[in-house]
């Protein structure tokens, strides 16, 4: 481990120092100083990190960079360090935040050009960088967790951000607390693993695990818990549900928080526990299947989505599907791998629906499209390099970390299996055909705009274009750099098994044709335009309906929990609880003390004789009392 | 100026301003604020500097004064500053004048007694957190009752006398109980020279068993009210919704405090045996008021309710921490117990500056407070944050420590196979999500949305309210982020604690049999 | 016989009588009113002073043996009886025109010092006798309302009926032992002998009906409803102090055995809940110190359950500020023509804002007498219950201290009235009293003092 | 000499039957007599045990008590007879006008 | 059986049957008509008893002063008075039981002990007046002197009602 002169620190606090300076003074110097700090930071922070990764790479493969901040707390002789840790996974993570960060925020500049709270924006955009930096920096799962959690924080302001729609807010709280969800069982994992290490520094817990002596814990129990930490940020089933709605928030948001960073941490921290997984087959069994079923069922719903965003939504949710895949058949760095290509195209992607949506004046609606190849050139070149990439059409970036998730889905030999990997193509068949569909009905068919919008369609400025080019060509290329060895030393990969070997090409083949047939069967549906979806989708209209209202999940929820809690609550608690037996026995009480108080006061008749009867009563009772007892 | 003087300073303060208030003529309201707010900065100050002073590494009491009051049954003025009361002294200090300045224009009626009231029982707060000889404490805890009585029933909502009395009943009740345990304890540890009130003395001594559960109960009832613990918390939602904003403010800030500390100073050191048979009863109440307040916060549609009963949730937390008897939880629990009063406490304060101005605290009439006042939206937001926990708030410290220690003690059990505490602290863990439920319902509802209240224009947070919250939020933010400034002050406390509640046993954490 | 030992040993009964004497020679001599007000002041402060004096100089000494005795205890317990006149009288003189007022009150209190050091059983029912008879004619002396008179009547027949119940324990006991002294009550507490016993139960029946203890305590609402404020409180002090100095006589120091034990632990115990539910619903200020003063019976009854020493301690701090407070509050109510509806609880409505002063010194006492503290009153009733603890009664006592929970309610009640209810529409105005204020200071001030150095009283025994 | 076990008995029974006359009897007048009767039983009861126990305090205190009834009714008639003009009768369950 | 002792029983017999008419004699006159008998019959056993200061004053303070000072009072109310036709309150039967309780009470709880004159051992001391005296004066006379003090607040007392009973009526 290399000391270095606060470098780590430096980069995790140049967003906040944006994120103050916005939120202080934003409002009052304008934007042009807003969109400097506001760019400006995030991109010093990215040649920090430059700078960082380079010493890193002086220092050799498996180095790491250590950084103690300070001292967060200490009771008895444990103490709990805000601390950076930078290998090459945080190097790899923090690129990409930092990199497509930056890209993101020059990118806004153009987008949000005139909204009434810029400064807020930027603000909020910084914070989230800050924290998103501090989860992938941290060193102990504590820091991490603040980091989590900040995430968190700020993908529920920034879907919030137009917050006047009741809606959108909405959608804010149901990130956050589907996020909370997965933070309970996070924050358990955590507890547990200082429970019994006694530390909460990854590198160490990863280190104890492997170590000879095997911890006191089950480390399935400890994966399985973190994993439902990753299964909310990462939106995977059960927790999957509030990653469309949280599309409510600005494109840009959507495409940094929402595809390219912030719902990867999940994959991160497991990839970054891999310690703990390498030891926990049941654990990391979990995760596959969890990965699979969400990617395959993501993509079903893809299929029929209709708002450009939420499309992407939900092939987001399935490609996050896929790296959990990989992680659970062992392919760590095949997961970071995809991480990384899926935020080039998918944040390309989300961009260029940012550019659609900025060009049409605010229309989400693919129904409502089309014809846009020739009036914003620029976008749907990037648009469809991008389709292309996320398709899995060779040699763009897609491809390679695809191809690679499912041959190990087939053939690790810690859990792979063919079923996985069944269903993995499946899902990259489904990939490629909505993808391509959405190309389709966006950019080719013949334009069903209205009038007015049709009139208003212009291309986005360059601030946002020449951020999608730079995008485009990185989904193309960025498949080149073989990010599995870089990260082999950190990130041991599973070993295939020998009697498998010999299938590597013909799965490379199979990929390929995927991807093509789900590129043929978009072609051949809707290059008409919408009519033969239509027929198809009134042909089965129970299994449309099933889909388009994404399997009533969140139905499902609020009938099993959120009316459930509310009721109980309400009638049980409240009701029957304080209302009736607590305070009805205090009121009951009290009734009764006037009551017997009112009886006191009828006995003081005023009849003197009663008086002395009374008392004369006292005197036989006494006297009687007296001699029975002497 | 000698140290136990400056103590003294302190805790005498307010008397003086009482006094001084005497002499101020009627109709002087100016005059009267000037000099409580006079009184509670100095107070703050002094509060300080004893802080700073304050050795966290030295055993006993500091800053101690022990004069003989009542010399022929062994009660004396004794006061002193411990690892366990530093804090709490801290809070209270720092909230009054941040009190006073909220009351500043709110109060029209009566301002002379409501000051006198407030100076009162600020007095009697610090009193019973600095008292080191048991009938001192219990003067001034009972002492308490007089002014709030007086806060909330004159200067509160509608329904105010009866929220006062259920307050002060409520109370004086579980109190009764106590003074008898409390005699009862005295007489029984009684030794060769006499009777003794003498802290030290009576969590030095040993009762048999069950002597110690009668007692325990007694002093448990009368604490778990203050605290409050379900099934006794009912008094609270009704004083704090008809407390004005200061009456809330103090009950929030403070006064709920008193109880945790009652538990932490007293009621578990002075009965061990007791309180580690009790721990699994206590734990259990803890989790129940964490998931039942939250529950109920979820169903109001008055703020302050909502408030209210989240700081039932919270406490619980404070409970949950102490009942761990880890160290890492004790340590958890008095910072929640801070963390709160500043949250709970700026909570009730904007609360108090939206009712100023439009006079309604019904969820119903708000919305969109964000866009009619941002500076109040933004304030609101970071206690709302703070107050759910999130990290580099106190409230995440707190919690996080409190929820840790309680797993801390729970596994071992687990592993003996008692599943009981386990459970217990994974429920407790998921409250967290309940608390972000209904906290975050709360802003969505009246920050969020479009444009709502109950007449507009409404002219947004001015400079006072803005350098009261300012405070708050800068308090909140420094703990959250160097929680071991104020942890490195009371660890020795909190290990004796721990030490002397745990006695021999070993088996950590199972406390129970 | 030694007479300059009677004359110091005697001095506060002798400067009363002095008072006493030289009043009705005013009197006869030419009945200009208001004559008294001055003269009986002075003389009771002059008491006082003497009682006090007595007191610190340790005096100790019995005039008449077997019959009077005199020891500091006995001096400061005079002392404060005395004491307690002094804002009585204050008080009193608005209502009380002529020097019979201050004749009976001399001699009433006269009786009460009787009671205070008498050690012979004659000596005490002739103390009762001269403390009670005058109460009767001051309780519708003021005339203020028709129902004094039948007040006097309900009072005079029941304080006769203690009376002769008193005497005929007197005989028995007299019977038993062959002698006259408090001694022979005390050894009868020994003793198992049907006597013995008999006369033991008989007097403490007496006492019970003097001091007003369920399910003896028919007149004192009544009683106290009908006289007039300041006899009222001067019923509530003075002669309750007197009946239990009587007792603490009587106990002198003895052990307290069953069964006569369970008299003094439950029939005190039921007047505490009778008195404090009772007093609850109570419309008629007057009424409801009446059932407070039940309930503080029970209280003062409560500590004789205690061991020797302790006993009279808390006997003598209770009385003294129960006394203290009782008076403040009566002196401090709004007084006026109509006494009757002076006397309503809603007259009190608002009156914090009418005359604050008065209201905070009415709140003050009734916090006291709740028990709150830092208010003298939890003192005291902290020493009673220590004592019924260290004497092992756990449950009496914790039923006790539940018993006292029950009467928080009224106090606070009417300090409701005073600060949070409006001041209703047709109250009668009423100018705060000059002597009235003065007598609220003779109260307040000790009442702080003991408040803050319950040692300077406790310690004294 | 006669058996004072007689004497005793007698005056429990007029001590009873001076309560029961205070406690039926409708007459206030009526009332403080059978209270005399009552103090009359006390002096017996002295008178005997006095002889019992052949020593005269008792004897003594009887004189005390003449002096005590006779005070008791000097006070009390003033004020029954107050009482019968205010309300126009002796019968003491008409002077109920305190209560409660 | 003496002479003497057919006097006691006598007087015994007569002061309970005065006793007994107390209750149930309808006009207050009658009533203080028995209470006198109960009176005299009373001073008759202190006579029979030997105990003469006592028999001696019972006829004069009580016959002679209370009990006239009584009937001159009953003679001048009038007789029309509801109490002076309707003998009993409505606590009839609960009173008498109570009395007859206390009685028994006081009677049973007597049962065992014998009371018998003192024993012979002892000199009883005689009852005639001088002794009696003698003793008052020396052992008592603080008593004494105690009593004119009662005698006095009684007198003003009663002076205070009455004149205050004035003041109402005028």
């Amino acid at each position: 481990m290399t000391p270095t002169m606060n470098l780590l620190t430096v980069i995790v606090l140049l967003p906040l120092a944006g994120f103050v300076l916005n939120g202080l003074l934003g409002r009052r110097l304008g934007p042009t100083f807003v969109s400097v700090v506001g760019c400006g930071l995030p991109i010093l922070a990215f040649l920090a990190t430059l700078e960082a990764f380079s010493t890193l790479q002086l220092a050799g493969p498996d180095a790491a960079l250590v950084e103690h901040a300070y001292q967060w707390a200490a009771v008895g002789n444990q103490s709990f360090d805000v601390a950076f840790y930078f290998d090459r996974l945080s190097a790899v993570m923090t690129l990409i935040v930092t990199g497509v960060g930056s890209l993101i925020h020059v990118y806004s500049t153009g987008y949000m050009k005139g909204d009434a709270s810029y400064a807020r924006y930027f603000a909020y955009l910084n914070l989230f960088l800050f924290f998103m930096l501090t989860l992938v920096l941290g060193r102990s799962l504590l820091v991490c967790f603040v980091g989590w959690e900040g995430v968190g924080l700020a993908s529920y302001l920034l879907i919030g951000f137009w917050f006047e729609d009741p809606a959108k807010a909405a959608a804010g709280k149901k990130a956050f607390i589907t996020n909370r969800i997965g933070d309970a069982g996070f924050l358990l994992g955590l507890f547990l693993l200082y429970h019994v290490l006694g530390t909460l520094n990854m590198d160490e817990i990863n280190a104890a695990f492997g170590g000879p002596v095997a911890p006191a814990v089950s480390a399935s129990l400890v994966g399985v818990l973190l994993f439902i930490g990753a299964t909310g940020k990462s939106a995977q089933i059960p927790l999957h549900v509030w990653l469309p709605d949280a599309m409510a928030g600005p494109t840009p948001v959507s495409a940094l928080i929402h595809a390219a960073t912030m719902v990867t941490a999940g994959v991160y921290l497991v990839a970054r526990m891999h310690g703990i997984y390498e030891h926990a087959p049941l654990a990391s069994q979990v995760v596959a299947v969890i990965g699979v079923m969400t990617a395959f069922f993501a993509a079903t719903i893809a299929v029929v989505q209709t708002d450009i965003k939420k499309v992407l939504a939900y092939s987001t949710v399935s490609q996050l599907g896929l790296m959990f895949v990989a992680l659970g058949v062992g392919a760590y760095g095949v997961a970071v791998f995809h991480v990384y290509t899926h935020a080039f195209f998918k944040a390309c992607l989300f961009l260029g629906a940012g550019s659609v949506i900025h060009a049409l004046g605010g229309e989400q609606d693919i129904r409502r499209m089309g014809g846009l190849a020739r009036r914003i050139p620029v976008t749907f070149v990037t648009f469809a390099i991008a389709t292309a990439a996320i398709a899995g059409i060779p040699p763009l970036a897609g491809f390679f970390s695809k191809d690679e998730i499912l041959w190990f889905a087939f053939a690790s030999g810690y859990g792979g299996s063919t079923l996985l990997w069944v269903v993995g193509s499946a899902t990259a068949l489904m990939t490629s055909f909505y993808m391509f569909r959405l190309l389709w009905l966006t950019f080719l068919t013949p334009s069903r705009m209205s009038h007015e919008v049709e009139h208003h369609v212009h291309e986005s400025p360059w601030s946002m274009t020449g951020v999608l080019v730079v995008l485009a060509f990185l989904s193309a290329v960025g498949g080149f750099v073989h990010v599995p060895e870089f990260l082999e030393p950190v990130l041991p990969l599973a070993t295939a098994r020998e009697s498998l070997e010999h299938y590597e090409h013909t799965l490379v083949y199979v990929a390929v044709a995927v991807a093509v047939a789900g590129f043929l069967a978009a072609t051949w549906l809707y290059r008409g335009g919408l009519a033969k979806g239509d027929a198809l989708a009134a042909r089965f209209p129970r299994l449309h309906r099933m889909l388009g209202g994404k399997y009533f999940i969140d139905e499902l929820y609020d009938a099993v929990l959120g009316r459930p809690l509310h009721w109980v609550s309400d009638r049980v608690f409240l009701r029957a609880g304080d209302r009736f037996v607590i305070d009805g026995t205090l009121h009951g009480l009290a009734a009764t003390t006037r009551r017997v108080a009112g009886r006191l006061g009828r006995i003081e008749t005023g009849q003197l004789q009663w008086y002395v009867t009374m008392a004369v009563l006292g005197i036989v009772g006494c006297l009687a009392w007296v001699w029975r007892h002497v | 100026m000698s140290e136990p003087m400056l103590l003294n300073l302190l805790l005498w303060l307010p008397v003086g301003g009482i006094v001084a208030l005497g002499f101020v003529s009627k109709g002087r309201d100016p005059l009267v604020r000037s000099i409580t707010f006079g009184c509670m900065l100095l107070q703050f100050v002094i509060a300080a500097v004893l802080y700073q002073r304050f050795d966290g590494l030295e055993r006993g009491l500091q800053f101690a004064t022990d004069v003989p009051w009542i010399a022929s049954w062994g009660v004396s003025y004794r006061i002193g500053l411990d690892g366990l009361n530093v804090l709490l002294v801290a809070l209270t200090a720092f909230l009054g004048p941040l009190v006073v300045m909220g009351a500043w224009t709110a109060v029209q009626k009566d301002v002379k007694l409501f000051h006198a009231m407030v100076l009162f029982i600020q007095f009697t707060m610090l009193g019973t957190f600095v008292a080191q000889d048991l009938f001192l404490f219990y003067v001034f805890w009972e002492a308490m009752l007089i002014p709030m009585f007086l806060i909330i029933g004159l200067w509160g909502g509608a329904r105010r006398v009866y929220a006062t009395l259920k307050f002060v009943l409520y109370t004086a009740f579980g109190s009764i109980l106590m003074l008898a345990a409390l005699i009862y304890l005295v007489l029984a540890t009684q030794d060769g020279n006499g009777l003794t009130f003498d802290l030290r003395h009576l969590s030095g001594a040993s009762l048999p068993f069950t002597a110690q559960v009668w007692l325990l109960a007694a002093f448990s009832l009368s604490f778990a009210i203050k605290v409050p613990m379900f099934p006794l918390h009912t008094w609270l939602p009704d004083a704090h919704v008809e407390a004005p904003t200061t009456g809330s403010v103090i009950l929030a800030g403070v006064l709920l405090k008193m109880g945790t500390y009652g538990f932490m100073k007293l009621g578990f050191p002075l009965f061990p045996d007791a309180a580690r048979a009790m721990m699994p009863v206590i734990m259990t109440l803890a989790v129940i008021s964490i998931v039942y307040g939250a529950c109920l916060a979820l169903v109001q549609d008055d703020i302050k309710k909502i408030i209210a009963y989240s700081s039932i949730s919270h406490l619980g937390y404070v409970m949950l921490g102490l009942a761990s008897l880890d160290l890492i939880g004790i340590q958890g629990a008095i910072l929640q117990m801070v963390s709160h009063g500043l949250v709970a406490g700026g909570l009730f304060l904007m609360v108090g500056m939206i009712y100023e101005r439009t006079h309604s605290r019904a969820v119903a009439d708000y919305g969109g407070l964000a866009r009619i006042l941002p500076l109040f939206a933004v304030f609101f937001s970071l206690l709302t944050l703070a107050s759910i926990g999130l990290p580099t708030t106190s409230g995440f410290a707190g919690e996080f420590m409190a929820l840790l220690g309680a797993f801390n003690a729970a596994w071992p059990a687990h592993l003996a196979g008692n599943q009981v505490p386990l459970t217990l602290a994974v429920i407790a863990v998921s409250g967290v999500v309940l608390g972000a439920l209904y906290m975050l319902w709360l802003a969505q509802r009246i920050l969020f949305g479009e444009a709502r209240a109950p007449h507009t224009p409404l002219e947004d947070l001015n400079a006072r309210e803005t350098t009261i919250l300012v405070a708050i939020v800068a308090a909140i933010f420094a703990i959250g982020l160097f929680p071991g400034e104020p942890l490195a002050k009371t660890e020795l406390a909190a290990r004796e604690f721990q030490q002397r509640v745990l006695g021999e046993s070993v088996l950590l954490g199972s406390g129970a049999r | 016989m030694n007479w300059t030992d009677v004359f110091e040993a005697m001095l506060p009964e002798h400067v009363l009588l002095a008072g006493l004497v030289v009043l009705l020679c005013l009197e006869i001599a030419r009945g200009r009113p208001r004559d008294g007000f001055a003269l009986t002041f002075v003389t009771l402060v002059v008491a006082a002073a003497a009682a006090l004096t007595l007191h610190t100089q340790g005096y100790a000494g019995t005039p008449f043996p077997g019959h009077f005795t005199i020891t500091p205890a006995t001096s400061l317990a005079k002392f404060v009886v005395i004491a307690l006149t002094l804002p009585v009288v204050l008080i009193s003189r608005d209502d009380f025109a002529d020097t019979r007022f201050y004749v009976l009150l001399l001699s009433s209190l006269y009786g009460a010092c009787l009671l205070v050091s008498s050690e012979s059983l004659p000596t005490m029912f002739l103390g009762l006798e001269i403390m009670s008879m005058p109460v009767y004619a001051l309780v519708l002396l003021a005339q203020l309302r028709a129902e004094s008179a039948e007040a006097a009547l309900k009072y005079l027949v029941m304080g006769g009926a203690a009376t002769a119940t008193f005497l005929m324990g007197v005989a028995l006991l007299y019977g038993w032992s062959g002698q006259m002294s408090t001694g022979a009550f005390g050894y009868a507490l020994a003793s198992s002998d049907p006597l013995a016993v008999g006369g033991v139960t008989l007097v403490v029946a007496a006492l019970f009906l003097k001091a007003a203890i369920v399910p003896f305590h028919g007149w004192a609402p009544d009683a106290y409803e009908g006289a007039s404020v300041p006899v009222t409180a001067f019923m509530a002090t003075i002669i309750k102090a007197g009946v239990l100095f009587a007792a603490l006589r009587l106990f002198a120091g003895m052990p307290i055995t069953r069964p006569i034990a369970d008299l003094l632990a439950v029939l005190p115990l039921v007047s505490m809940v009778w008195g404090n539910v009772a007093a609850i619903r109570q419309t008629s200020f007057r009424r409801m110190i009446a059932y407070s003063s039940i309930a503080h019976a029970g209280y003062l009854f409560y500590a004789l359950l205690g061991a020797a020493p302790g006993r009279d301690q808390a006997i003598l701090f209770y009385v003294a500020v129960y006394g203290i407070m009782n008076v403040l509050a009566l002196a401090m109510l709004p007084r006026g023509t109509d006494d009757a509806r002076n006397d309503r609880l809603e007259s009190l409505q608002g009156l914090y804002h009418r005359h604050p002063y008065a209201a905070i010194a009415i709140a003050v006492a009734m916090l006291s007498l709740a028990g709150l503290p830092p208010l003298p009153g939890f003192v005291g009733k902290f020493l009673i219950f220590r004592n019924v603890l260290a004497a092992g009664y756990t449950t009496y006592a914790v039923l006790g201290l539940v018993a006292s929970y029950l009467g928080i309610y009224f106090y606070l009640r009417v300090i409701q009235y005073m600060f949070m209810n409006a001041t209703p529409a047709d109250v009668p105005a009423n100018r705060t009293r000059r002597l009235a204020v003065a007598a609220s200071l003779l109260c307040l001030a000790p009442a702080l003092a003991l408040a803050f150095f319950p040692g300077w009283l406790l310690d004294r025994f | 000499m006669a058996d004072l076990q007689v004497l005793l008995w007698l005056s429990f029974v007029l001590f009873g039957i001076g309560l029961v006359g205070v406690m039926v009897r409708r007459n206030a007048l009526v009332m403080l007599m059978c209270m005399e009767l009552m103090l009359n039983a006390v002096i017996l009861a002295l008178v005997v045990f006095s002889l019992r126990t052949a020593t005269l305090s008792g004897t003594v205190l009887v004189f005390l008590i003449f002096v005590v009834a006779a005070a008791e009714i000097a006070i009390a008639i003033p004020i029954v007879l107050m009482l019968s003009r205010q309300k126009r009768s002796l019968d003491v369950e008409g002077y109920d006008s305190l209560k409660g | 059986m003496s002479i003497d002792t057919v006097l006691l029983y006598f007087f015994v017999v007569a002061a309970l049957a005065g006793g007994v008419l107390m209750l149930v004699a309808q006009h207050p006159m009658r009533v203080a008509l028995a209470l006198i008998a109960v009176m005299l019959s009373l001073a008759g056993v202190y006579a029979m008893l030997g105990v003469h200061a006592v028999a001696v004053f019972q006829v004069l303070i009580y016959v002679g002063a209370v009990m006239v000072f009584m009937v001159y009072v009953i003679m001048l109310l009038d007789v029309r008075d509801p109490s002076f036709v309707v003998r009993y309150g409505r606590l009839l039967v609960p009173g008498v039981a109570l009395g007859t309780l206390l009685a028994a009470a006081l009677g049973l709880g007597m049962a065992q002990l014998r009371v018998t004159p003192a024993a012979a051992g002892v000199e009883a001391p005689s009852y005639l007046v001088r002794p009696f005296s003698q003793e008052f004066l020396q052992q008592y006379w603080l008593h004494f002197e105690l009593t004119s003090v009662l005698l006095v607040a009684a007198v003003v007392a009663a002076i205070a009602v009455i004149k205050s009973g004035r003041r109402q009526d005028g």
